[in-house]
C-alpha cells in the first residue's frame, strides 16, 4: 500500500469498466445466447400462432419484432441488475462512489450491445418467416431506426431497471413501470419498420418522421438517465 | 498416470469400429447411394408438382427418422430409471440419439421451407404441421440444454430422463395435428392407416429405401456418438484419478 | 486532532424503527475503535450511515469533513466497506472481481497480483467463478476488493467471519498496516478476544446508542 | 426437547403448508395484485396497438387472453422458485426430507389460485375492451375450460419451474422449456375460448373436445409432476 | 457402538473439481465432532454429503446407516443441516418462518414459542419481516427452525457466525443438551477457542481428506 486517498475517476472510465464487466458476465454465462434469443423466437412463433392469420401476420411482423424485442428487454435488464444485486455488488458500487452517471451509461451500452444483436435477428427471422419484402431505401431506414430505437429502449430499460433493482419483490415492477413508457417506441419503431417493409401499403419516406421521434425519445432518455440514475439507485 | 490414460485410449481406440458399426455403415451408404440414384433419375416427376416432388425422398424419411429417434430416447430413458443399477449406457444413448433427431428434424424442417418455396410459394406458413414441428425441435433444444446443466452424470441422466419421457408426447400431436386443425400441409398419405396407399410405385419403393437409408445412418450416428460419449465419460473420470492425486499431494504438502 | 466521525444525536429510521436511536460517536484519525454489542443494537446501521448509504434524519453525522445530511455522495470514494454481504460478481471469476475495482479506481495489475498473493486466492481458484468458492475464499476476495481501494476510513463489519486462522491473522495485519498509512478503521465484531488486541479503544452499540 | 427422530409427515399435509407458505408469501408481498396482473392487461393493450384493428382483434381476443396468461405464467413460476431459493430455502425443504410430491402439489396449488384470478381478469378484459359476446352455455364452456388449463399450465408451469430454479443463469431457461410444452393449452384453450365466445361464427359445442385436451394434459403432467419432481429438483 | 457417519474413500466432484477427495471419517452416535481446517479444506462440502444433498461418486458413505450412494433421499428427514445460508423465507416473519417447519414436522406451537424465546427473537421483532433483520437475529431465526425439527444428526456450519456473545452460549447449550438426548453433532468452525471445550472430539480437514 502506498498512500490513501481517491484518485479521480472520470465518468467515461467507470462506463468502460462497467459495460466490459456486463458484456463479460454475458459472454461467460451465455444466458442471452442461449436463453434469451431463443426466447425471442418462441415469442415470434407463438404470437402467430395464437392470432393463426396469415394477412394479418404479414401486416403486423414489424409490430411483433418491436412487442418481442420488448419481451426479451425485460428480461436482459433484470438480469443485467440482477448480476450486479445479487450479493450486493450493486451497493458495493454505490459505496465507492462510482459516479451514477458512469454506471448509467455503462450499462446502457451492454444493453444496447445485445439488443441489436437480438433485433437483427429477429428481423431476419420476420424476413423469412413472416413473408415481408425489402429493398435498399428499406434497408437504411430499418438500419437508422433500430439505432435509434435501440438506444432509446436500452437508456429507458436501464433507468428503471436501476429504479427497480436491489429492493425484494421490485423485480415484477420493471415490466409495469417500464411498458407504457416504451409504448412510444413500440409505436415509432413499428411504424418505421412497416414503412421499410413496405408492409399495408406504407411508403418507405413516412418512416422517416418516426425515427424522428425514436431519436428525441433516445436523447431524452439518455439526459434523464444521466441526470437522474443516481438518485434513482439510492435506497 | 500417464499408464492409465494411455491404456484407456486404446481399449477404446479397438472399440471404435465393430462389425456392427461398420455392416450398418455399410447398408446406409449402399442406400444413400440407391435413393440418390432412385430419388434423381428413375421416379417419375409428379404431374402438379414437377421435380420438386423429388424433395419428399429427404423429407419424409428424415421426419420420421426424427420421431424415430425421440422415441429411442424415450425408450432409453425409461430403460435408465427403471434399469436397477441405472447403467449409463442408456443415457449416453437417449443422448446421442436426441442429438441426431435435432439434425434430423432441422433436416425436415430446412427440406420442407424450400420445398414449400416451390410448391406454396413460401417458406413458412402458420401451418399446425408446421409449427408444432418447430416445437418439437425447440423441445429437444432443450432437452440437450438441460442435458449441459451439469451435476453429476446420474444426476444428469435422472433429469434428462424425466424431460425425454415428457418431450415424446409431443410427437402425436405433431403427426395428428393435420386432422386436428384446416392444414395446408399434406395429410398423411403413407401413414394413413387405411392401407390404401396413393402413391406411384418407383416413388413408393424409393420413399421406403430412403427410409431404410436415413434409419441406418441414424443407426450409425448414434452407435458412434454414444461411443464417443463413453470415451468422454471415461476421460473425465480419468481427469478425476489426476485431480485427486493432485489434491492428495496438497493435503499431503500442507500436513 | 482531526474528528474522522462525528456522529451527534444520530438517528437513522427503518420503516418508523429507529435502528440508530440518537448516536454520539466520534472517531479520529488512524484509530482503530471496535463497535462491539449483541444482535440488532445497530452496528451494522452505523457502518452503513458512516458510508453515506442511509439518511440520517435528525441529528448531526460528519464523516471526513463532510456533513452527510446534506452530501450523502462524495464521501463514498473515500471510504470502504465491507459489509455481511461480499458485494461480489458471483459470475466473475476472482482475478476479474478485483480487476473491475482496480480499473475503476486506476490501481496497477502489479498491485492486484499481490493482493491476491497476499490473501492467498492465487493459484487455482483465481480464475474460477466466484459463486463456485467456499465461503471463506469468497470473503477473502471481498476483503482483497477492498484493499486494492485504498480508503481513507474502513469501515468491517464482523470481517473475520469464515476466515481460517491464516485467513484471521492476514486480516488483523492488514488493518494494522491500513492504519499505520493514517486510515482510520472501524470494526464490528463479536469475537471481542481476537479484536480487543487490535483496537485502540473499543466502544458497545446498545439498543441503537453508543456507550 | 423430547426425543428425537423424524415423524412421518404426509403428502397431503407437506402439500398444504406449502400452498399455504406461498400464497401467504405472495399475500405479504403482493408482487402479484399489484404488478403481474397489471402487466397482464398492459399486454392486451400492447396487442391492441400493434395489431391496431378491431374486427381483426375481436376474432383474436381468445388467444390474446391465453399469451397474456402465458407471459405472465413465467413471471408466477419464477416468482414462485425465487422465493425459494433465494437463501437456500428450497434446499432447506430438500434436505428436510418434504415429500416431493407434496412440495409439487402444494406450489401447483398456489401457482393455479394466483392465475384463476388472473384469468378472469383478463377475459373480463377482454370482454369489455374486444367487445366479444358471451352466453349462458358459452360462460358454462368457459369455466370448464379455465378451470382444465389452469391446472395445467400450473402443473407444467411448477414441474420446469423445479428443474430450472436453484442454479444460477437457469432462470431463463423456464420460457424455452416450458413455452413449446404448453402450446397445446394454449391451441386448445384458444379454441374453446373462442367457441364460448362464438368469435368467427364457431359454436359452442365445438369447444368440448378442447376442453378435453385440456383435461387430457392437466393429468399426464400432475401425474408427472408427483413422479419426477424429486429427481428435477435435486442438484 | 452404532457407526451414525461412515464415509470410507469418499470422493464428492464439483465440475471435476473434487472437493471431497476420498474423505475416510467415522462418528459414533453421541458425539460432538469439530471439523477445523483451512478455508476451501472441504468442511462444507463435507456436511452437505452428510445430509445426503451431494452425490458421493467414488468410495462409501453411510450415514444413519442408510448407504448415501443407493439413496439420499431417506436419510434426510433425519438430519438437520444448518449452512452457511440460513434457508429462510425472506417475506415470511420470524414466527410464520418457524411455524413452517413446526407444521411440516407436526411440532406443537408452544414448542415453536419456547424455542422462539429461548433464542431471544420473541418480542418485537418476532413478526417482523425476515429481510429486514439484522444479521444476527436472522442466523437466530435459523437456529429456532433448526431447533423445532429435532433431528438425529445435527449438521452446524459455522454456527457461531454472526451470534453475539450470549447467542454464542445460547447454542452451547442447545448442542450439549441435543447431545445428552442422544443427537449427533458436526460442527464446521474456524473459531477453535470456543469450540474446542464443546467437542468430544476434534478432526481437521486438509484438501478434501479428514486426517
Ligand atoms: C417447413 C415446412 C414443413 C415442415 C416443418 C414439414 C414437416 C413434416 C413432418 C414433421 C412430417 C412427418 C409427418 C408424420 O408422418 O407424422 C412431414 C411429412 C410429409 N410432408 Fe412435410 N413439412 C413441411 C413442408 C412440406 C411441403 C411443402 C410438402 C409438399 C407440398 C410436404 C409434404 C409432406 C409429405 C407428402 C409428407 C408425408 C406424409 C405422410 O405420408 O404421412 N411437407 N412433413
Ligand atoms: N431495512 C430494515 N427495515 C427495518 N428494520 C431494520 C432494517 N435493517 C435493520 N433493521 C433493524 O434495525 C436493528 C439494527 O440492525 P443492525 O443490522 O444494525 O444490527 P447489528 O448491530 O448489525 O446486529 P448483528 O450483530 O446481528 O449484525 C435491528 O433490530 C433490525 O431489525
Ligand atoms: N459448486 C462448486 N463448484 C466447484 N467448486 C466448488 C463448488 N463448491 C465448492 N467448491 C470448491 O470445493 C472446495 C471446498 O469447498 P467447501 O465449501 O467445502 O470449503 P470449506 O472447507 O467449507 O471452506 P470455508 O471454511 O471457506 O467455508 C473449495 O475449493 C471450493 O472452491
Ligand atoms: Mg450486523
Ligand atoms: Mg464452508
Amino acid at each position: 500500500m502506498s498512500g490513501l486517498g481517491a484518485r479521480p475517476i472520470s465518468i467515461s472510465r467507470v462506463a468502460r469498466v462497467i459495460a466490459t464487466k456486463d458484456l463479460r458476465i454475458e459472454l461467460r454465462s451465455r444466458v442471452v445466447t442461449n436463453q434469451v434469443f431463443p426466447f425471442a423466437g418462441l415469442v415470434m412463433v407463438m404470437f402467430a400462432f395464437a392470432l393463426d392469420n396469415d394477412a394479418v401476420l404479414s401486416r403486423v411482423a414489424g409490430g411483433l419484432v418491436w412487442l418481442a424485442t420488448l419481451f426479451s428487454l425485460i428480461i436482459l435488464v433484470q438480469r443485467s441488475f440482477a448480476v450486479d444485486s445479487a450479493d450486493g455488488a450493486l451497493e458495493a458500487q454505490r459505496v465507492a462512489g462510482l459516479d451514477p452517471a458512469g454506471i448509467f451509461i455503462g450499462k446502457a451500452i451492454a444493453v444496447m450491445a445485445q439488443l441489436v444483436v437480438l433485433e437483427m435477428l429477429l428481423l431476419l427471422a420476420a424476413v423469412v418467416l413472416y413473408r415481408v419484402e425489402l429493398h435498399i431505401s428499406g434497408v437504411v431506414l430499418l438500419v437508422t431506426c433500430v439505432i435509434c430505437a435501440t438506444a432509446g429502449l436500452a437508456f429507458v430499460g436501464t433507468l428503471y431497471g436501476g429504479l427497480t433493482a436491489g429492493a425484494r419483490g421490485r423485480e415484477t415492477l420493471l415490466p409495469l413501470l417500464m411498458l407504457p413508457v416504451v409504448a412510444p417506441v413500440l409505436i415509432g419503431a413499428t411504424r418505421a419498420t412497416e414503412s421499410a417493409f413496405t408492409s399495408g401499403g406504407a411508403a418507405v419516406s413516412d418512416g422517416w418522421p418516426w425515427v424522428g421521434v425514436l431519436a428525441v425519445f433516445a436523447v431524452v432518455f439518455a439526459i434523464g438517465g444521466i441526470l437522474s440514475f443516481g438518485s434513482l439507485i439510492e435506497e | 498416470m500417464t499408464s492409465a490414460s494411455s491404456t484407456t485410449t486404446q481399449t477404446f481406440t479397438a472399440k471404435v469400429a465393430t462389425p456392427t458399426t461398420r455392416l450398418v455403415g455399410a447398408m446406409a451408404i449402399v442406400s444413400m447411394a440407391w435413393v440418390v440414384l432412385g430419388g434423381l433419375f428413375v421416379t417419375p416427376s409428379d404431374v402438379n408438382q414437377g421435380d420438386a416432388v423429388r424433395i419428399m425422398y429427404v423429407h419424409v424419411p428424415t421426419a420420421w427418422v426424427a420421431y424415430l429417434a425421440f422415441i429411442v430416447t424415450a425408450i432409453a430413458s425409461a430403460c435408465w430409471l427403471l434399469s436397477r443399477k441405472h447403467a449409463m449406457g442408456f443415457d449416453r444413448v437417449a443422448g446421442a440419439s436426441a442429438e441426431v433427431g435435432v439434425i434430423f428434424m432441422a433436416m425436415t424442417l430446412l427440406s420442407g421451407g424450400l420445398w414449400g418455396r416451390i410448391t406454396w410459394g413460401t417458406y413458412w406458413a402458420w401451418d399446425p404441421r408446421l409449427t408444432t414441428t418447430a416445437f418439437l425441435l425447440v423441445t429437444y433444444i432443450g432437452y440437450l440444454a438441460v442435458r449441459g446443466l451439469g451435476g453429476s452424470l446420474e444426476q444428469r441422466a435422472r433429469r434428462s430422463a424425466v424431460i425425454a419421457l415428457l418431450a415424446v408426447l409431443e410427437i402425436p400431436l405433431v403427426h395428428f395435428s393435420v386432422l386436428m386443425w384446416r392444414s395446408l400441409h399434406q395429410r398423411a398419405s403413407v401413414l394413413s392407416g387405411d392401407g390404401d396407399i396413393k402413391m406411384d410405385g418407383s416413388m413408393l419403393t424409393t420413399l421406403l429405401v430412403g427410409v431404410i437409408g436415413f434409419t441406418c445412418t441414424f443407426a450409425w450416428l448414434v452407435m458412434h456418438r454414444s461411443r464417443v460419449l463413453a470415451m468422454q465419460d471415461a476421460v473425465q473420470s480419468s481427469q478425476l484419478d489426476a485431480a485427486l492425486q493432485d489434491r492428495a499431494s496438497e493435503s499431503a504438502g500442507l500436513k | 486532532m482531526s474528528l474522522v466521525v462525528d456522529f451527534r444525536d444520530a438517528v437513522v429510521v427503518f420503516n418508523g424503527f429507529p435502528a440508530l436511536a440518537g448516536a454520539t460517536f466520534q472517531v479520529t484519525r488512524g484509530e482503530v475503535v471496535l463497535l462491539q454489542g449483541p444482535n440488532g443494537a445497530g452496528k451494522t446501521t452505523l457502518l452503513r450511515a458512516c458510508a453515506g448509504l442511509l439518511p440520517v434524519v435528525r441529528g448531526s453525522a460528519n464523516v471526513l469533513g463532510i456533513d452527510l445530511c446534506v452530501d450523502r455522495q462524495s464521501v463514498r470514494a473515500r471510504v470502504g466497506l465491507l459489509g455481511h454481504a461480499n458485494g461480489l460478481f458471483a459470475d466473475l471469476t476472482i482475478r476479474e472481481n478485483i480487476l473491475f475495482w482496480a480499473q475503476v479506481i486506476g490501481a496497477s495489475t502489479d498491485e492486484v497480483t499481490a493482493t491476491m498473493h497476499r490473501m492467498g486466492i492465487d493459484g487455482r481458484i483465481a480464475d474460477e467463478k466466484v459463486s463456485l468458492l467456499s465461503a471463506g475464499q469468497k470473503r477473502r476476495c471481498a476483503l482483497a476488493c477492498l484493499v486494492v481501494r485504498r480508503a481513507e476510513l474502513w469501515l468491517l463489519d464482523e470481517p473475520h467471519a469464515g476466515l481460517d486462522a491464516k485467513g484471521r491473522d492476514e486480516i488483523d495485519a492488514i488493518i494494522r498496516e491500513a492504519s499505520s498509512f493514517g486510515a482510520t478503521v472501524l470494526i464490528a465484531s463479536h469475537e471481542l478476544e481476537r479484536t480487543k488486541g487490535l483496537a485502540t479503544r473499543s466502544v458497545s452499540v446498545v439498543a441503537g446508542q453508543v456507550q
